[in-house]
């Protein structure tokens, strides 16, 4: 890692969903509830191992929150026990440095 | 009926939908973009209303009442036929049971258009008010289907959220507004909108359909997932359906025309309301199951041999 | 009035206003793809442009010169006047008073559209190179409403970058490159493309409103963000200047039509040249101000009972 | 030709090019999405295909066949011409000479759009199965322009999937499958979609233009890396061609008009099909080259000066 | 690194490739060749070094993968040996921390 | 982390843009003088703290950088210092591991 010099840079978590559409609203609003406080979406296409590929009507939606390690798990941990049995849903999380770390919510550790 | 046939199966819409077809088969470029599947698809559902509901505006209630009243017990009746035909005859498990049965109970926009084109070519002009009776046809078959579903054990979608997706759905919103919107400003208000939602109508069908061809043909990828019964269903419980249609139109008072539309109707299987609704209230059913056979048998099923036959029935029980 | 009143509150086009603002309230998940949106929105503007181009260049220059002049006059006072209605009546503070100034003093195409189509169904065909009056009118007050806030203080955003988004955006260029193009082409150049950009206006304008619709019902729910003056201040303005915009039209020598339909012009807030332009050279401006004044509120207001009002008071002063 | 050469230029398509240019060079913030781009494009050659195939089923064999022979030839011959040109006068590498080849050989649907329009406005209707002509000139150059490339050495590309892509592209997939709609449906069967397919086509192909403009000016930025002998090639290859194609066009029994849009098809570079199966058949040749010169050069010199030189050629063999 | 207390979860590699569109169906079928699961993708726009611009035909399009290491550095490889001369083309790879991991593929290593 | 074993690979810097449309091609041209040598973009809906969802006009636009950690830096610092406190930006740093390092600027750290 090169830690930014100049700005102080927190460490916050990038959590990435990709899901067939029929669950987006659903999805965002739990997010919010969950402690996101913001949230960037757009429409993809994809394949996987249940997404048949529906109709044209059910492609996929991307929905990428930057949030902190608390949250980031409970997102994690919602996505899994609501959706993973019977939706087309991916979820994956990585670090990201962020300026400005309170924008995305309290967070007690530093990069 | 070879005339009809002949005409129907030549119209630039069913070749549309052929030529989409062929593309996907010789692995074309070709690429409808999404924006403008939707442009379309939203286009038609609003001119179906405008003009349904224009036509409304002139016709005495007595007229609608009676076909209102028969499209209606058929929402209801022909997703329990369809459930029971394919839990006993088809030893299918309830969840797809039901979802299936909320799709074949419901209605196909396009293919009403496809019946209501094809029909008035014929010779036997359908009643104006027509895409009123698609209105009350797209809904309840999905509520019978989610209730049959819900009545037999914990679901894993959720019921609110399914009603919801039923009444607020864009093609209901699209539809019944249009007819709102239509009825209220009657047939001189909508004269300066006609060319466009009117005149350019078959025209944009024909681009929609080219989409539609291209649609199933990738779920004919699916076929063998499905299985032989489901082509069989997907085939011949639109004929029971529409014969039902058919003989309802009539009794309740429908022209030839008007009947062999309800036909059609009837035993066409929805593709963007149904679909919608069941993936939020029954996600554990099987898209494959219900997307293959209401897109890729019943819509091309019904596209070129379905329709002149329901019209075919209508002119031997009406003639 | 209440004929006029009635027949515009019940045209399509209005009517496709509502459903847009219900289909929000229900919640539905209809959407209109961005890209449809901004195609209309393309199109709307050049149609226009090149409908007012083919008649300007069968007008004779004295017949445009004294309402060009008006209308010149009317832009750099109108935002003026708004600026300090803002600062004296509503105590807001300079920056965002002359943001809202750029908005009011500036013009919205679509109201524009909707005056030229209820007022000449009312009977009082207004001339057909008012367009060129829109142009004119849309550019001089977003630069009025920026160089007050720039000549009282510092500024985050950068004047010459607004100068460019303001005679460089793409309203002014389809608007004024349209006229260009209708105004070399003539009328019979134009014939070939009519049926394209004349006879499907209307109904792509329709699509436009239901989209304006959803647009401006969301923004409503930043209501209360907005506080009680600015929603007196987003009817009462328009009123003033509309007025003010009749009298200025029937003094320069247009029409009773024409008249009230650079009312409806002047009373209008822009909702796109401007906020593109004061994003741009006034981000400080509070962005929830501007647009939830000009979209929820004033367009709203003035699609269902600001235009007749002005065609009122036109035929009041001008009859 | 004073008279065709200002009613070309002042025709609302040509001039919706300039604007396109303008609003990049004035660099506007005017964006054509790139789905409406997608739907403009699968929609006008779908409407060609559509227009040539219903005129081909009232057409006799026997008047089409000799233009159709005539015009495969041209598709072998101008590709080598080209090659050679580049090769001996241009000094050119291989790879580059034969992709432009490719492109040259070619036809570029606007410019037949274009040219059919121009030709009929001056008093010379074309034959209504030219679209046909479109189809057959296409492909072959392609073709040879792959076949010289890989009989001179190792490819980084694959024959195989450029094959497939020059018989499967979108171009060719839509405009013959429109002319087998256009030819099964015949006269009678299209009337239905006419007020969409041919009495908006102009008026779409006006916004298409708007686009082409500005991907033209896009690309004349890399003018420079293009050199002088490409500008001249761009200019002075389609005159010989077109001269050509005028020529055969009246050989093979076209009337003035038919042999004058001929002259315009065969004198004009592919920006469609030939880039995608150059892409994938030839990608060591440096796209800057051929987009450059297709797009930047020959179009807008065939739309504005070409176009009514052809006409000027044709009338004096022909007339 | 926040290793997610509540699911169990396994690092993965996620692999992002920008391309020229020309490429985006070839490319497709080898990284399922090489053994992705699924795929997701989407149209962008760019510049880079080589990519003049192409026509408006040539916009790019962004593919993501989440594999395993091993098919991530074969698809890396492929990309690289197949594409880098004469297509506009880049590829990078990040760690991302998934839950029901053999979903993605057989992978030995944990987060 | 799994290095790529076959290729060479070099550990660059992914800079990830959300803003609002008015500032793209003023964002784009900053960071080129700062150092980029391409880039990457397609548009986004979200939603923030700030961003009151402006009209729809105004939706946000989402621009990806790879570039060495001295210019990731520079354009953290630039995003932060011009448009934090008027626009709707968010600005996040995430590693990358490369092939063909040269491509986007001069660095001299490795994996
Ligand atoms: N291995 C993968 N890499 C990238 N995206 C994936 C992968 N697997 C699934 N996806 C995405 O997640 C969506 C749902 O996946 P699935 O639940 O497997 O059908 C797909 O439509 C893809 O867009
Ligand atoms: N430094 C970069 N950062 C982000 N994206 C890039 C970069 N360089 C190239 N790209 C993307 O990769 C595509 C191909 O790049 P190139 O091969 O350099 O033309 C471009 O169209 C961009 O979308
Ligand atoms: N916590 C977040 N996670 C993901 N994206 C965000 C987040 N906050 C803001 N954004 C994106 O950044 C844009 C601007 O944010 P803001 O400045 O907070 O309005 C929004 O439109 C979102 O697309
Ligand atoms: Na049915
Ligand atoms: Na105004
Ligand atoms: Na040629």
């Amino acid at each position: 890692m090169y830690p930014l010099r100049t700005m102080k840079t927190v460490t916050y978590r990038l959590v990435t969903i990709v899901a067939e559409r029929s669950v987006r609203d659903r999805l965002l609003t739990s997010i919010h509830q969950l402690g996101a406080t913001g949230h960037t979406l757009y429409d993809v296409k994809g394949e996987g191992t249940r997404h048949a590929g529906f109709s044209r009507e059910a492609a996929s939606v991307k929905i990428e929150v930057v949030v902190s390690p608390e949250v980031a798990e409970k997102v994690v941990d919602h996505v899994a026990e609501k959706y993973f049995a019977h939706h087309s849903v991916i979820v994956y999380v990585q670090d990201v440095e962020v300026v400005r770390g309170s924008k995305y919510g309290p967070h007690n550790e530093e990069a | 009926m070879a005339d009809v046939l002949l005409a129907s199966l030549l119209s630039p819409v069913v070749l549309a939908f052929v030529l989409g077809a062929v593309a996907v088969a010789v692995r074309s470029d070709l690429e409808i973009p999404e924006p403008l599947y939707q442009a379309l698809s939203i286009y038609l559902l609003l001119a179906i209303g405008l003009k349904g509901g224009s036509a409304l505006s002139v016709t005495p209630l007595a007229d609608v009442a009676w076909p209102v009243l028969g499209t209606l017990g058929l929402g209801i009746l022909t997703p329990i036929i369809a459930y029971n035909v394919l839990r006993r005859l088809g030893k299918m498990d309830r969840t797809n049971a039901a979802a299936l049965a909320a799709h074949y109970g419901s209605v196909s926009a396009v293919t009403f258009i496809a019946a209501q084109t094809v029909v008035a070519l014929a010779g036997y002009p359908p009643e104006g008010f027509l895409p009123a009776l698609v209105a009350v046809l797209e809904v309840p078959a999905i509520i019978v289907g989610l209730l049959i579903a819900y009545s037999r054990g914990e679901r894993a979608g959720s019921w609110q959220e399914a009603m919801k997706e039923v009444v607020t759905g864009k093609s209901i919103v699209l539809l019944i507004g249009g007819m709102a919107m239509g009825w209220i400003a009657g047939k001189d208000g909508m004269a300066p909108v006609e060319p466009f939602f009117i005149h350019g109508f078959q025209g944009a069908l024909t681009l929609f359909l080219l989409d539609m061809g291209m649609t199933a043909a990738r779920r004919l990828r699916d076929l063998k997932a499905v299985g032989v019964f489901l082509v069989a269903f997907g085939i011949l419980m639109p004929i029971v359906h529409g014969a039902l249609g058919v003989w309802v139109g009539l009794a309740t008072g429908l022209s030839v025309g008007g009947a062999a539309v309800l036909g059609a109707m009837v035993s066409s299987a929805s593709y963007i309301a149904a679909p919608a609704a069941i993936r939020v209230g029954l996600p554990e059913a099987n898209p494959a199951y219900y997307l293959t056979a209401s897109l890729g048998i019943t819509f091309p099923f019904n596209l070129t041999l379905g329709i002149p036959l329901y019209l075919a029935i209508a002119q031997w029980l009406g003639g």
